[in-house]
């Protein structure tokens, strides 16, 4: 940068040639201010979604830059929420890149006072071990008089309103294949 | 050229600033009879700008957690209970077995809390005496006429009750004294005629802290710098919305050209004096006032002062030429003092 | 949680103690609770025996919060007050001294010219958020922010300071060689800056006045016909403290008369503030700002007297010199959390803007009939 | 709705701009209340006497839109002469079984119908949650019904509901209610004033409704007022349920619920449903009117779309191997059952019963004793720390180095780091883009499911034993995408809405299922969604380009319908009732159903239809008959059936109250579902002794700043910030009495528990004057716990577990409590402070609940019950 650049990039000297004497407005923009844009306009990728706190079913835009969420917004185009969100529903980036996420599997062997680590491979397999287990401890064949039960009642789960009916339907359809039979959620709270 | 009224008086103030390509002036109109409190604004702004966390304290201010606006809180909500009328509205407690009001009391408790914002000067702890009287009934503020006639809340129980919600934001005055005390230009004015600070060029000086006329700008603790809302400068460059009003649920945050909100609100103040709600009153509204009017302007169902806002307030460099002319006088009378001092003696 | 915070409701217990030592006198209806509720109350409580000539003040604030954020300016601001109005002072004594053939006077004017700006430039930028970027302040220039305006003074005036200051040093120099030709040059460069530097002391030490009274804070703000003046001065007299430290009884004459007259200044500016602002010359009067004040003062008077009286004691005259001085810090402080006082309460903000509307909707009718 | 649900709000506000009047009844004053034209205050509990009052108005004024109540409900059928009313019977209905505290419903049946009820075992159907079925659907009516069209007949439904609520007078409602007669009558009047052929007036509920261990009773009451003053099908009417999960709606549809299968198909029970056809035909009920008469294509087709090839005519389409229900087997059962050690294995995903479901206490010492747990979350929530970090843990009632529970958390993904749908509380689906990768080892609930199920296949390859074979059978082939091999969840979408087995072509409606294993279908009533083989759910047509009922964005089942039952818009003759409010109707032109929204009615059935004398399933309905789903075609002013406590809804006190029933001798729901259990001791209210031990009622529900168990907002800074510690609000009156003070603390005490919270006295809270005395009332969120940014005690620790015996949820919205000024002592001595209430209220183990509390019961007056005084007729006001 030549002395000259310098100088005509003084706000003093732009105060003095310029049209904003008093250095209020355009002679005291910085470099950074005249070229800001806002980040939603220079993101990789937009991915129209739903906001995942309540039902109302809040359109949502969440911008991507390099790999990262970097902004989620109300969708303007909903007729649903046009465009707007609740707190909770605007807080939807720091909650998808929350410090506090867990990112990792954490298990707790029984009687442990720690979590310890545990491979995900390793956690889903073991996972599926204690099911055939439990299965094998509890399964009911028939009733007493003889009509089928084909289940267990050894294993239960809830969960499902938060999640997509694509994962609903999985889940349902293999616990009953599996015939666990206490499949509920928040619908029954 | 600055403009005749450049320190005060009505202004058109992005050409002001030098700005031969100014954009029409932006801003909100933020009526707070539909404000439902939700504080999606808060967390809008928050995420849109990366603003860092405010204090997890408890506050008992209502449901304000936040307290004011800070340099970790761009926008505020506040919280007021009033055992008082709202508008045409059934009264909510009438004919139930209640005692006294409560309000003012639990206000002036409020009124000692404190809560780590991270910033300085923050939230300072309140004068419970203002508390109680922002939280009480008519009888309280001595405002008689006030309340339609038959409403009056008698001392014994409470029939009637509001609770005003409004969402707080940086004014971005006509006349913006944190602007023109800046001895960096790092608060500058843009072309939609907005006030913003550069934080590339701010270096924490506090002045535009002291200028403020609505206590909005605040030092952010540990950064060191100045902060406050930026009316989405990013946003409004991209032709796009600023996080708060687009988030807003009901519309109590409306952002678009001054002239036209200013329109719009005058309507809405039409319309609610017709519906019986005789208190709603613009505030900031005014070309005229002593900060050649907000850029972002408020409708209240109460005194501004109950908001938090200062009822009459002058922007400082309206005074300034007299500042000068003393200054200059106190100068030569002290020039003219030591001169005297040296010539006028014997010894 | 923030650690070390009061326990809540600790304020309004303190309210209710005033309230109970108050009597029945307010409007207080007691809850159900069993607590008194806040009622119509007069202001002046934190009088404290005091006699306001104020009404009483009701006013509202959102949950009795500051409307203002008070100033975040920490004591260094206060002190640089000091430190800039004495090296204005201390530099038109020694540009007196200069021309008048007072050496004493000059040499201590100098020096203490130089060290006082350079306190004031640590100030400065020692209270800054990011102190790194002080350079940043030399970006603009705007006559709407004294600050900057007095960035631009210091910068002319603090080099002219310094040379002069440095000008001091001549007498110590060898006599030959590059240092020698400074001993020669030295001395008149330094008259020069010693002249610039007393051309812009007034300024420097006025624009501070402005630099208090261009904020929101009202009872800066409101006083802003005196502050220039008080500092004004305020600095004369501490000059003129730093001239009876230094010169002799025979150099001294000058010295006493820039304390009478800023003693003069200080007093009356002060008492102006005191009393002619209403309920925002409170702050000035109550609790420390009050306290500094009036020490401020007795410190001038007691500083002026013995300055006239010492005339032949050098004690006499040091120890008056060092009152004039104490006497500016006091005042300075004063002045500085006075406005603060006035900022952290919304009483100061809410009443005379009030008063305010009050006084031009009684005479619009009037205007419009 | 302004405080849980503000973005939904938005159209109140906007209803209110257009001069709608809007009325808020909450026991708290809320941000909705603050913006409304006028809030009632209410006990909380009493909203059927409320709305039951409002019936009352309504028919005594004859405010009704009789012209719509005629036609489309079934207003003028008669009931068998075996019914008898709460009136006669102190509370009850007739058919009551003290023994199982269920009804028999044969005597609320239709005159002529009474061998068809299908419901003459509702203890059974109650442990099934049975009421759930009929979501989309009421329960079996056969042939035609006898009909009086001039109402007059005394055992015509209208006379019967005229007498049921001829004592719900204003009186009676300020009585029970606590809302001022004047402000009742201002809702009534305004209600039915904004009602009719040119108006329309909405009822919003939020889920807190269902709460209630009679919570089906409060909406089925809502349902009443709005059929009859002709406000349901129309636009700007209707029941408005605000749901509070993003996909609650959509896993009911697509059930993760023990008695459903996907599209309201009952899970098959062991005794009644014992092969194909008993259960096709339990859905279908033979000869009976109404789209469900295809179920058994609905059914064939799900099995198919589960077991794929292995599903065929010949073997029932798998139906073997479903698991067959005994009773409940719902989460609070589980629970119980953890506790008693009998459950091995528990998955929770993406839920928190540790702080979200009642009776937390009940919920982490069940989790404490089973052999693993599986946490699926964002956020190391409570009930995955719970062996760590829980109250029971203080006071060494969890001690982690006996605890033998095995965790394991697993990482979730978020809902942008995968794609699929949610169903929203509008019925509608919206397809969501994935926008980044999940972090680490987060993963999508798709990919955990399909990979385990491919795992566990992958164990039992060749195994002998028959009980795998469901699994080995099941079609498990989904495509997989990517570095993580995440399951096509367009793949799923797409055998949600079904598919021609041969061809493979996406189905297009549900009227295409057949029942020859031709169309496989994961959920019928979502047939459509894929239609032409593209993403319905995905569409994104801005609202900007389409009109106000936006039927281009998104979804919404069944067959894109945006209001169900819309045939009701037009009158019998199928022409609008007024213009203003035109949105469905008869094109005579062109001989078809037109209007805005998709017409939920057969296209081409025109208005002057008559069904032949034998029709079954859709041809049954008449053309004017727009209630399509029920089995008679009209709204159901008193249910027959379906209802398992009653064909209409009456006011009983909450389990837990600190008031006798002021208009009965039945003092709570006689049918609701009690679990005798040392852990759930229930607070004993009138006519027991000692409820006065707590008299404080208390409700808990939702701020704006959090959700639900605070997963999802205790975690976020800027969440937590707005709302960072537990309270409890208190009126003026309750503060004085107990001694509270704003911002100090309080501990609330209840049979179960002990939690403490800051308080916040304010006047949004009011005492009410209820049957003569004065009732004081205590809010709280129940959003804290002890993970997060911002922790607390749980509100739900207080409550005990009581269901509602319809849909068997937990009455978590109302209980009765003490308070005390100060903190909750810590460790043991809090367990004795809640031992020491307990002793004080008699609540000892070997105690039972009083039921019934009425002789009107026949002898079934629980002798346990110290007061069970004999029968006291109350509550007739002259």
């Amino acid at each position: 940068m030549g002395l000259r650049t310098f100088i005509q990039g003084w706000p003093v000297y732009r105060q003095l040639t310029g049209t904003d004497p008093l250095g209020r407005g355009t002679a005291a923009q910085s470099a950074r201010s005249a070229t800001l844009t806002a980040r939603t306009e220079t993101a990789d990728s937009v991915a129209r979604s739903v906001c995942p706190y309540c039902a109302v079913g809040c359109g949502q835009r969440v911008f991507v830059t390099d790999g990262r969420v970097t902004q989620i917004e109300g969708d303007p185009d909903s007729p649903i929420s046009r465009g707007r969100l609740c707190p909770k529903g605007s807080a939807s980036k720091s909650l998808v890149t929350s410090p506090l996420r867990q990112t990792t599997v954490r298990y707790r062997r029984p009687y442990a006072t720690e979590w310890e680590d545990l491979d995900l491979e390793t956690a889903v397999d073991m996972i599926a071990d204690r099911i055939l287990a439990a299965r094998e401890e509890t399964w009911e064949d028939v009733d007493d008089a003889g009509r089928p039960l084909n289940r267990t009642l050894g294993i239960s789960s809830l969960g499902g309103a938060t999640l997509d009916n694509e994962e609903n339907y999985l889940i349902k359809k293999l616990f009953t294949a599996m015939g666990a039979l206490q499949i509920e959620n928040q619908a029954r709270i | 050229m600055p403009d005749a009224n450049s320190l005060y008086g009505p202004l058109d103030p992005a050409p002001d600033a030098g700005w031969t390509d100014a954009r029409a002036r932006m801003g909100f109109f933020t009526d707070t009879s539909v404000c439902i409190g939700c504080k999606a604004c808060e967390v809008a702004c928050k995420e849109w700008n990366d603003v860092p966390g405010s204090g997890l304290d408890l506050l008992g201010m209502s449901y304000d957690n936040t307290g004011a606006l800070t340099a970790n809180s761009w926008r505020h909500v506040a919280f007021v209970e009033q055992p008082r009328p709202a508008g045409h509205r059934t009264p909510p407690f009438a004919g139930l077995p209640t005692a006294a009001t409560v309000s003012a009391a639990s206000a002036a408790v409020a009124a000692g809390t404190a809560d780590d914002t991270g910033t300085d000067p923050g939230l300072p702890p309140g004068d419970p005496v203002a508390a109680a009287r922002m939280a009480a009934g008519p009888e309280f503020l001595g405002m008689p006429g006030a309340q339609p006639p038959g409403r009056a809340t008698g001392p014994a129980e409470r029939t009637d009750f509001r609770w005003l919600m409004m969402s707080d934001v940086c004014k971005h005055c006509t006349h913006a004294a944190c602007l023109d005390v800046c001895p960096t230009g790092s608060l500058f004015r843009t072309e939609f005629g907005t006030v913003v600070v550069q934080e590339d060029i701010c270096n924490g000086c506090g002045y535009c802290i002291s200028a403020c006329p609505y206590g909005v700008i605040d030092q952010r603790r540990g950064d060191g710098r100045a902060w406050k809302c930026t009316l989405c400068y990013d946003r409004l460059g991209a032709g796009q919305t600023p996080a708060c009003a687009q988030a807003c649920p009901t519309e109590s945050i409306q952002y678009g050209p001054l002239d036209e909100l200013r329109e719009r609100a005058a309507e809405r103040v039409a319309t609610l004096h017709e519906r019986g709600v005789p208190e709603a009153q613009l505030y900031g509204h005014d070309p005229a006032d002593g900060v050649g009017g907000d850029g972002a302007f408020f409708l209240l169902l109460d005194s501004p002062e109950v908001y938090g806002l200062p009822p009459d307030p002058v922007v400082t460099t309206r005074d300034l030429p007299a500042m000068w002319k003393r200054a200059g006088l106190a100068a030569l009378a002290m020039a003219a003092a030591a001169v005297a001092a040296f010539v006028g003696g014997s010894s | 949680m923030s650690p070390h915070r009061p326990p809540v409701g600790d304020r309004f217990r303190r309210f209710l103690g005033r309230l109970d030592a108050a009597g029945p006198t307010g409007d207080v209806p007691t809850g159900p609770g069993g607590g008194p509720r806040a009622g119509r109350r007069g202001g002046g409580r934190r009088g404290g025996g005091e006699q306001l000539n104020v009404p009483p003040a009701e006013f509202t604030s959102y949950y009795g919060r500051p409307v203002l954020k008070p100033p975040v300016w920490k004591w260094d601001i206060a002190a640089y007050l000091f430190t800039g109005g004495l090296a204005a002072g201390s530099s038109l004594l020694a540009a007196g001294g200069q021309l008048t053939g007072r050496p004493a006077l000059r040499r201590a004017g100098r020096v203490t010219a130089l060290a006082a700006v350079s306190a004031s430039a640590y100030f400065l930028v020692n209270d800054l958020g990011r102190p790194d970027r002080f350079h940043h302040m030399l970006r603009v220039a705007k006559l709407t922010s004294p600050m900057s305006v007095g960035t631009w003074i210091l910068t002319a005036f603090g080099p002219a300071a310094g040379v002069a200051a440095v000008a001091e040093a001549a007498p110590w120099l060898p006599e030959r060689g590059v240092l020698g030709l400074g001993r020669r040059l030295l001395p008149p460069v330094g008259q020069a800056a010693g002249l610039v530097a007393a051309a812009t002391a007034p300024a420097l030490a006025t624009y501070t006045g402005v630099l208090l009274a261009g904020t929101a804070v009202p009872s800066w703000h409101e006083a802003y016909p005196e502050l220039p003046i008080i500092f004004a001065g305020s600095a004369l007299a501490s000059g003129a403290g730093v001239g009876l430290l230094a010169a002799p009884g025979d150099q001294a004459g000058p010295a006493r008369r820039m304390a009478v007259a800023g003693a003069a200044l200080e007093l009356w500016g002060s008492h102006r503030v005191e009393n002619r602002l209403g309920l925002l010359s409170e702050p000035y009067r109550t609790g420390t700002p009050g306290r500094l004040l009036r020490a401020g003062r007795a410190l001038t008077a007691a500083g002026v007297a013995g300055a006239l009286v010492g005339r032949r004691s050098r004690v006499l005259s040091g120890l008056s010199g060092v009152a004039l001085l104490a006497a500016s810090v006091a005042t300075r402080f004063g002045i500085f959390h006075g406005g603060v006082a006035s900022a952290r309460d919304p009483k100061y903000t809410v009443v005379p803007q009030r008063e305010r509307i009050r006084r031009r909707e009684a005479e619009r009718p009037a205007v419009e009939g | 709705m302004a405080e849980a649900h503000p973005v939904g709000f938005q159209w109140v506000m906007e209803a209110r701009k257009r001069g709608a009047k809007v009325f808020h009844v909450d026991p708290r004053f809320t941000r909705t209340s603050a913006v409304v034209d006028s809030y009632l205050p209410i006990r909380a509990g009493t909203d059927i006497a409320l709305l039951g009052g409002v019936v009352r108005y309504i028919l005594e004024n004859e405010l009704d839109f009789r012209e719509y109540v005629l036609a489309y409900t079934n207003a003028a059928t008669i009931v068998s002469e075996q019914f008898v009313d709460t009136e006669d019977l102190d509370g009850l209905f007739s058919g009551y079984n003290s023994e199982t505290g269920s009804y028999d419903q044969t005597s609320w049946q239709y005159e002529g119908q009474e061998r068809n009820s299908g419901g003459d075992d509702t203890g059974k159907e109650r442990d099934t949650a049975a009421g759930l079925e009929h979501e989309s659907h009421g329960a079996s009516v056969r042939g035609r019904t006898r009909r009086d069209e001039t109402l007059q007949h005394p055992r015509c439904v209208y006379q019967i509901l005229r007498r049921h609520f001829s004592r719900y007078t204003p009186e009676m409602v300020e009585r029970v209610c606590g809302i001022p007669q004047e402000r009742f009558l201002e809702l009534a009047r305004a209600w039915t004033e904004n009602s009719g052929r040119e108006r329309t007036g909405a009822l919003v509920y939020s889920v807190g409704w269902t709460q209630h261990s009679v919570g089906v009773q409060y909406i089925r009451t809502g349902a009443i007022i709005q059929t009859l003053l002709g406000n349901m099908g129309r636009p700007g009417g209707g029941i408005l349920a605000l749901r509070g999960h993003a996909s609650i709606q959509g896993s009911t549809d697509i059930p993760t619920l023990f008695n459903l299968l996907p599209g309201y198909l009952p899970m098959p029970h062991h005794a009644d449903h014992e092969t194909f056809d008993d259960w096709v035909r339990s859905i279908r009920h033979p000869g009976q009117k109404g789209f469900w008469g295809h179920s058994r294509a609905f059914a064939a087709s799900l099995l198919k779309a589960y077991w794929g090839d292995a599903a065929t005519p010949d073997n029932d389409f798998g139906y073997g191997y479903l698991p067959r229900m005994t009773g409940d087997h719902g989460t609070y059962q589980q629970v119980l059952n953890m506790i008693d050690g009998k459950v091995k294995g528990y998955f929770l995903l993406g839920q928190n019963p540790a702080v979200g479901s009642a009776h937390g206490k009940a919920q982490r010492l069940g989790m404490a004793n089973l052999d693993w747990l599986v946490v699926r979350d964002l956020f190391l929530i409570e009930s995955a720390t719970f062996w760590k970090n829980s109250p029971e843990v203080d006071t060494g009632e969890i001690v982690p180095q006996e605890c033998r529970t095995e965790v394991f958390f697993l990482p979730a993904a978020s809902h942008v780091e995968k794609e699929g749908t949610f169903t929203q509380t509008q019925r509608l689906l919206q397809w969501r883009e994935k926008a980044v990768d999940p972090p680490g080892d987060a993963r999508s609930e798709l990919w955990f499911f399909y990979h385990l199920g491919r795992k566990l296949r992958e164990k039992l390859a060749g195994s002998p034993h028959r009980r795998d074979r469901a699994l080995l059978d099941l079609a498990w082939d989904y495509p997989t995408h990517g570095d993580l091999a995440e399951p096509s969840a367009e793949a799923v979408l797409r055998e949600i809405n079904g598919y021609d087995t041969a061809s493979g072509r996406p189905l297009s409606a549900f009227t295409e299922a057949r029942d020859d294993g031709s169309t496989a279908i994961g959920c019928w009533i979502y047939t459509g969604v894929y239609a032409d083989g593209v993403n319905q759910a995905a569409r994104r047509k801005s609202r900007h380009e389409q009109d106000w009922v936006a039927a281009e964005w998104g979804w919404a089942w069944p067959a894109n319908r945006r209001t169900l039952y819309n045939r009701a818009s037009a009158d019998p003759q199928g022409r609008p009732w007024s213009e203003r409010k035109r949105y469905v109707w008869w094109d005579p032109e062109k001989a078809e159903w037109t209007g805005y929204d998709v017409p939920d009615f057969e296209r081409t059935k025109p208005p002057t239809y008559r069904p032949p004398e034998d029709a079954s399933g859709p041809d049954g309905i008449a053309g004017d008959d727009p209630f399509v789903m029920q089995s008679d075609g009209k709204a159901w002013l008193y249910a027959p059936s379906g209802v398992l406590d009653g064909p209409l809804p009456t006011h009983y006190e909450p389990a837990e109250s600190p008031m006798r029933n002021p208009m009965y001798g039945q003092q709570a729901n006689p049918a609701r579902k009690v679990y005798e259990h040392p852990v759930n001791l229930m607070n004993p209210s009138p006519p027991e002794a000692h409820s006065d031990v707590f008299p404080y009622v208390f409700t808990v529900s939702r701020l704006t700043e959090h959700h639900t168990a605070g997963g999802m907002s205790r975690t976020v800074r800027p969440l937590a910030e707005l709302q960072p510690e537990m309270f409890v609000e208190v009126s003026p009156e309750l503060a004085a009495e107990a001694g509270l003070a704003h911002l100090g603390w309080a501990h609330l005490v209840t049979g179960r528990s002990v939690i403490e919270a800051k308080v916040l006295v304010t006047d949004r809270l009011t005492p009410l004057r209820v049957d003569g005395r004065i009732i004081h009332q205590l809010w709280l969120p129940y959003h804290f716990g002890t993970e997060g940014l911002v922790t607390g005690d749980s509100a739900n620790d207080l409550f005990g577990i009581t269901l509602d015996p319809n849909v068997l949820i937990q009455e978590s919205k109302v209980g009765t409590c003490h308070v005390r000024p100060g903190r909750r002592p810590t460790g043991p001595a809090l367990l004795d402070l809640v031992a020491d209430y307990r002793r004080r209220a008699g609540m000892s183990l070997d105690r039972r609940t009083p039921v019934a509390t009425t002789d009107a019961a026949g002898g079934g007056t629980d002798e346990r019950s110290p007061e069970a005084s004999p029968v006291e007729k109350r509550g007739e006001d002259a």
